[in-house]
């Protein structure tokens, strides 16, 4: 079943000259795990606005084509009544706190007050996105103490609070450290086990290939590329709009020009497929460690 | 270690800070009223300053309070003093006299009248400051079913805030490091502003779509009945005084008129 | 330029422990050097040191055997320049050429310089077709490669990047290796604060990692890597060429794919 | 347009957030500008910034809360002027809907316009309640008027006036500035901007 479905959506900002989005057609199942990648400007950001409405709802633009999340066309749609099928989460951490609210369980149970939730389940569902996302001990702290990771975490639980089954995230670790992006993408596999569709646009080749079912990649606002993670961060055509393989890729890609790549295997996307591969070719080991 | 507290507040359990942050209110403004329109204003604002120490001293926050005012109201009461003492217009019985000039009894009064207007007002509202914390004031604006934006405009200044003001050093850093000179003459002085300020509004502007999505996907602006999940305690006694109050600064309001 | 530092201390006011202990290293002119630790190691702090943004409370500092002390920041920027992380935190023209024409204008270069400098910076950076624009109008990825340009524009004898890959893509990263390869090819010496190994592993050859404000480790970066318990003490991940490198129980590890390819080529032989 | 539509589009979502980023923008300058030492405040740039982008009615909640707000954080003083910042906000929103802002001498004139109408406001709370002083530099000057012979009213008009003509005029200078950096998607947001921007 498709839960997110995009026809020929082209979308111009209004004071753009040209188009964000070209005639992008998508379909997206129920519990899949899409990544959307691209060069900065390409498109990735708008993709996500548009899946959750905010493109053409907050930006209106010249927009034409359809975007259906769960068969509801968004055009007709208001945000907050979208934001109970998709829940959208941005880059900044800091920019998406409601700024009212003083401890993490308040602030979870911000966007739930407005919808007019009674008490009694407004405890419920924050206590569940919380230990969701790993902060049930953070319950009274102030968001404005939380690291940069545990923030985007309490905005992924804010948006999760009103259950949606879609989640959409665009580049949510590019303002964390190391430790910060690893806690975002465990999350991520957590909430896929969970049962929840999740897009998310992103800049980390080396994760995206851990996580993501599909991949997408996007380069001046068309889809250049669809398909699984191997043959979308293999492909050669990554290099020409601005990206790049990971390092397992091109090491193999290296080796394999000097025939110490096995041919009968696909290039490598992540660790433990390199392991693999380089095992593979040279089961006698004779390097001594 | 981020700052977090921006606000006067300090956290307390007492009879005061339990009050419904409307009735701290419409205290503030029934101490305004009674002082500057009210009958008897120097007795009358005597009598509420000797009140809120009492209030002040139940909520434990005497010498807090105490401090800011002396702090605020000291260097007011000397120019005061100096400057009506010396000049008030209707100054003519002279007190002291030094040399050729004169202190006189009528700017000394005008100058211990104000003085006492201003501690009572003053002293109200630091109450209000010293034991409302701002969730509560901003539930409570909630709550009474105004609009959320209201809410939202009370609140969120205080919690944007401390990232504002480390912005503003960040931009101080990274502009002197461009060999932008702070410390220099005038003129430098003047030249330098423009490059401090306009990161942090335009930063600041540039932030304004995502947060603005950011509450839209959470419905902010949604019409029909809120919840809320903080309790801010109200009774039925407190809405009688709340109204009460009300009531007073209306009769004086209106005796002041027809008077 | 050399940068020397002897037992640099510094705690700041509310700290309740020293944010630097007695640091002590040498930079050499044309060296590039990335200064590494966890968040809170003190890596801003140092940094701020170089330029007189904080002042010793122990310790000196000695640019190109030039003691700083009690001198301005802006003084000390013709020597220093200093990149915050945010772009934002510093664009302040209405249009790209002045906003990089902003920091060389403040000390004092001739308009025929500037000139060339600002030209030179915006081709540097990719930046050259957009010279009329206003800076806000452009994406993030495009203002931190302004800011880039900005700092670079400046042309001091050392350069300080915090975080500059941040939010870049593939393409304009590379455009940043390019600029660091030209910096050093002036005999510029560049530093840069950063949380991404695998850039580290591939582009800089020294490392000065630091902890609870001390240095842990000064050297060649593949040592450091080598050092797995000071790795995980400071929660740094080693590079990802390197982790496969080890799992494979190469020798020496790598760090670059291409020294992988030659070591893997090597045991097969 | 009708008014009511006018009112939903002046307090759009993206309006309210505006309205917030300049209260804190207005506290943060002007303790910015106070490190610098030099006459002026800038602290009611935020208020003159809404009220120029937003409309009057924006700009005058801006100043109105930004004053309220500093009494809860600092000291209760300046609530009592929070009128005359109120006015600021919604004299200068007057001024742009007028197209006194769309050019740099323009926005002088704005700037001694809204420093009329401060005066206005100010002088009567400053009479009122603080008998005419507030314990800055600017008080010698009411000092002197008044060793002169000028009445209380008239020596407290003087000094207001004078005392904020300079950072009226040059807020208001600064403001157009900033309009003009400003990226047009932004203020293609913001339900005003069209009649400032020349």
């Amino acid at each position: 079943m498709h839960c997110l479905e995009i026809d020929s959506l082209t979308f111009r900002y209004p004071t753009a000259q040209s188009p964000a989005l070209k005639d992008i057609s998508l379909t997206i199942r129920k519990g899949e795990c899409v990544a959307l990648i691209g060069a900065n400007n390409s498109g990735k950001t708008t993709l996500c606005y548009a899946l959750s409405g905010i493109v053409p709802l907050y930006y209106r633009g010249e927009f034409s084509g359809s975007v259906r999340v769960e068969g509801l066309e968004t055009v007709n749609q208001t945000i907050s009544s979208l934001s109970r099928h998709v829940g959208l989460v941005l880059q900044h951490p800091k920019h998406q706190l409601s700024g009212i609210r003083y401890t993490v369980f308040e602030e979870i149970a911000f966007g739930l007050e407005n919808h007019g939730i009674p008490r009694d389940n407004i405890l419920q569902c924050v206590t569940e996105a919380l230990s969701l996302v790993g902060l049930s001990d953070a319950g009274e702290c102030s968001p404005l103490e939380l690291s940069g990771g545990q923030q985007q975490r309490l905005a992924i639980a804010a948006v999760l609070a009103a259950s949606p089954d879609i989640l959409v995230l665009d580049e949510p670790t590019t303002f964390l450290d190391p430790r910060g992006v690893q806690s975002i993408f465990e999350l991520l596999a957590n909430l896929k086990n969970k049962g929840k569709t999740i897009v998310f646009a992103e800049q980390k080749i080396e994760w995206i290939a851990e996580y993501a079912d599909r991949i997408i990649a996007l380069a001046g606002g068309e889809i250049i590329l669809s398909g699984s993670p191997t043959e979308v961060l293999t492909s050669p055509i990554l290099q020409k709009i601005g990206l790049d393989w990971s390092r397992y890729t091109k090491v193999a890609d290296l080796a394999r020009q000097r025939q110490l790549w096995p041919d009968s295997l696909p290039l490598p996307i992540t660790f433990s497929e390199a392991v693999a591969g380089f095992s593979a070719k040279s089961p006698s080991d004779t390097c001594a460690d | 270690m981020p700052e977090t507290h921006s606000t006067l507040f300090i956290p307390g359990d007492s009879r005061y800070h339990r009050l419904h942050p409307f009735n701290k209110l419409a205290y503030i403004l029934l101490t305004g009223v009674t002082v500057y329109l009210g009958p008897g204003k120097s007795l009358a604002a005597a009598c509420l300053i000797i009140l809120n120490a009492g209030f002040a001293v139940e909520a434990a926050i005497f010498i807090p309070l105490w401090r800011v005012l002396w702090r605020t109201l000291l260097p007011l009461a000397l120019y005061m003093g100096i400057i009506h003492g010396f000049f008030n217009p209707a100054n003519h019985t002279v007190l002291i006299s030094l040399g050729n000039m004169s202190v006189y009894q009528e700017g000394i009064q005008f100058t211990f009248t104000v003085v006492l207007q201003l501690s009572a007002v003053l002293s109200a509202s630091l109450l209000f400051a010293f034991c409302t914390h701002p969730a509560d004031l901003i539930t409570a604006v909630s709550q009474a079913g105004w609009p959320p934006a209201l809410a939202y405009l009370l609140g969120s200044p205080l919690l944007l805030l401390p990232a504002m003001r480390e912005r503003a050093r960040t931009i101080q850093a990274a502009q002197r490091a461009r060999g932008l000179e702070t410390h220099g003459r005038l003129s430098q002085r003047f030249r330098a502003v423009f490059p401090l300020i306009t990161p942090l509004i335009l930063g600041a502007i540039v932030e304004i779509e995502q947060r603005a999505i950011a509450l839209e996907v959470r419905s902010f602006n949604i019409p029909g009945k809120k919840t809320s999940w903080r309790k801010v305690t109200d009774s039925v006694v407190q809405g009688f005084f709340r109204w009460g109050m009300v009531t007073v600064i209306i009769m004086i309001v209106t005796y002041r008129f027809i008077n | 330029m050399q940068i020397r530092i002897e037992n640099l201390s510094f705690r700041y006011l509310k700290s309740n422990r020293d944010n630097l202990q007695k640091v002590s290293c040498t930079i050499e002119a044309g060296e590039r050097v990335a200064l590494i630790g966890h968040n809170g190691s003190g890596k801003t702090t140092l940094a701020k040191h170089l330029n007189g943004l904080l002042q010793p409370q122990q310790g000196r500092v000695f640019i190109g055997n030039h003691l700083i002390a009690g001198e301005s920041t802006a003084q000390c920027a013709s020597k220093v320049a200093l990149l915050f992380q945010n772009p934002d935190d510093q664009i302040c023209m209405r249009r790209v050429y002045e906003e990089v024409a902003f920091g060389p204008k403040n000390l004092g270069h001739s308009s025929s310089r500037l000139h060339i400098l600002v030209k030179e910076a915006l081709t540097l950076f990719d930046l050259s077709h957009l010279s009329e624009s206003n800076p806000y109008d452009l994406g993030y990825s495009e203002r931190k490669r302004l800011a880039l340009a900005s700092i670079t524009a400046m042309d001091t004898p050392i350069l300080v990047f915090d975080e500059p890959t941040a939010g870049l893509d593939e393409r304009e990263i590379s455009l940043f290796i390019g600029a660091i390869h030209n910096l050093q090819a002036q005999g510029k010496s560049v530093i840069m604060i950063t949380h991404d190994m695998d850039f580290v592993a591939e582009h800089i050859p020294r490392a000065i990692c630091l902890k609870s404000g001390a240095v842990a480790y000064d050297g060649l970066v593949q040592n450091l890597f080598n050092n797995e318990e000071l790795l995980s003490s400071c929660s740094l991940r080693p590079p990802q060429v390197f982790q496969l490198s080890r799992h494979l129980h190469h020798t020496p590890r790598a760090l670059t794919p291409e020294q992988f390819v030659s070591t893997l080529s090597r045991s097969v032989q | 347009m009708s008014r009511i539509e006018q009112l939903k589009k002046d307090f759009s979502t993206t309006t309210i957030v505006f309205i917030a980023i300049a209260i804190v923008i207005n506290i943060v300058v002007g303790q910015m500008v106070s490190l610098l030492k030099l006459p002026i405040f800038l602290d009611s740039i935020g208020t003159i910034l809404v009220g120029v982008l937003a409309g009057p009615l924006a700009g005058g909640l801006t100043g109105l809360l930004t004053n309220l707000i500093w009494g809860i954080i600092s000291s209760p003083v300046a609530a009592a002027f929070s009128p005359v910042a109120m006015v600021i906000g919604i004299v200068a929103g007057l001024c742009a809907k007028y197209g006194l802002f769309k050019t740099w001498w323009l926005a002088i004139v704005s700037g001694v316009i809204i420093t009329v109408f401060n005066a206005i406001v100010a002088v009567p709370i400053r009479l009122y309640m603080f008998g005419g002083i507030t314990g800055s530099g600017a008080d010698f000057m009411t000092a002197y008027m008044l060793a002169l012979g000028k009445d209380l009213f008239g020596s407290v008009i003087i000094t207001v006036f004078t005392s904020n003509l300079l950072d009226k005029v040059f807020t208001a200078v600064l403001v157009w500035g900033i309009i003009k950096a400003l990226p047009l998607r932004t203020t293609s947001r913001l339900s005003r901007a069209d009649s400032t921007i020349a």
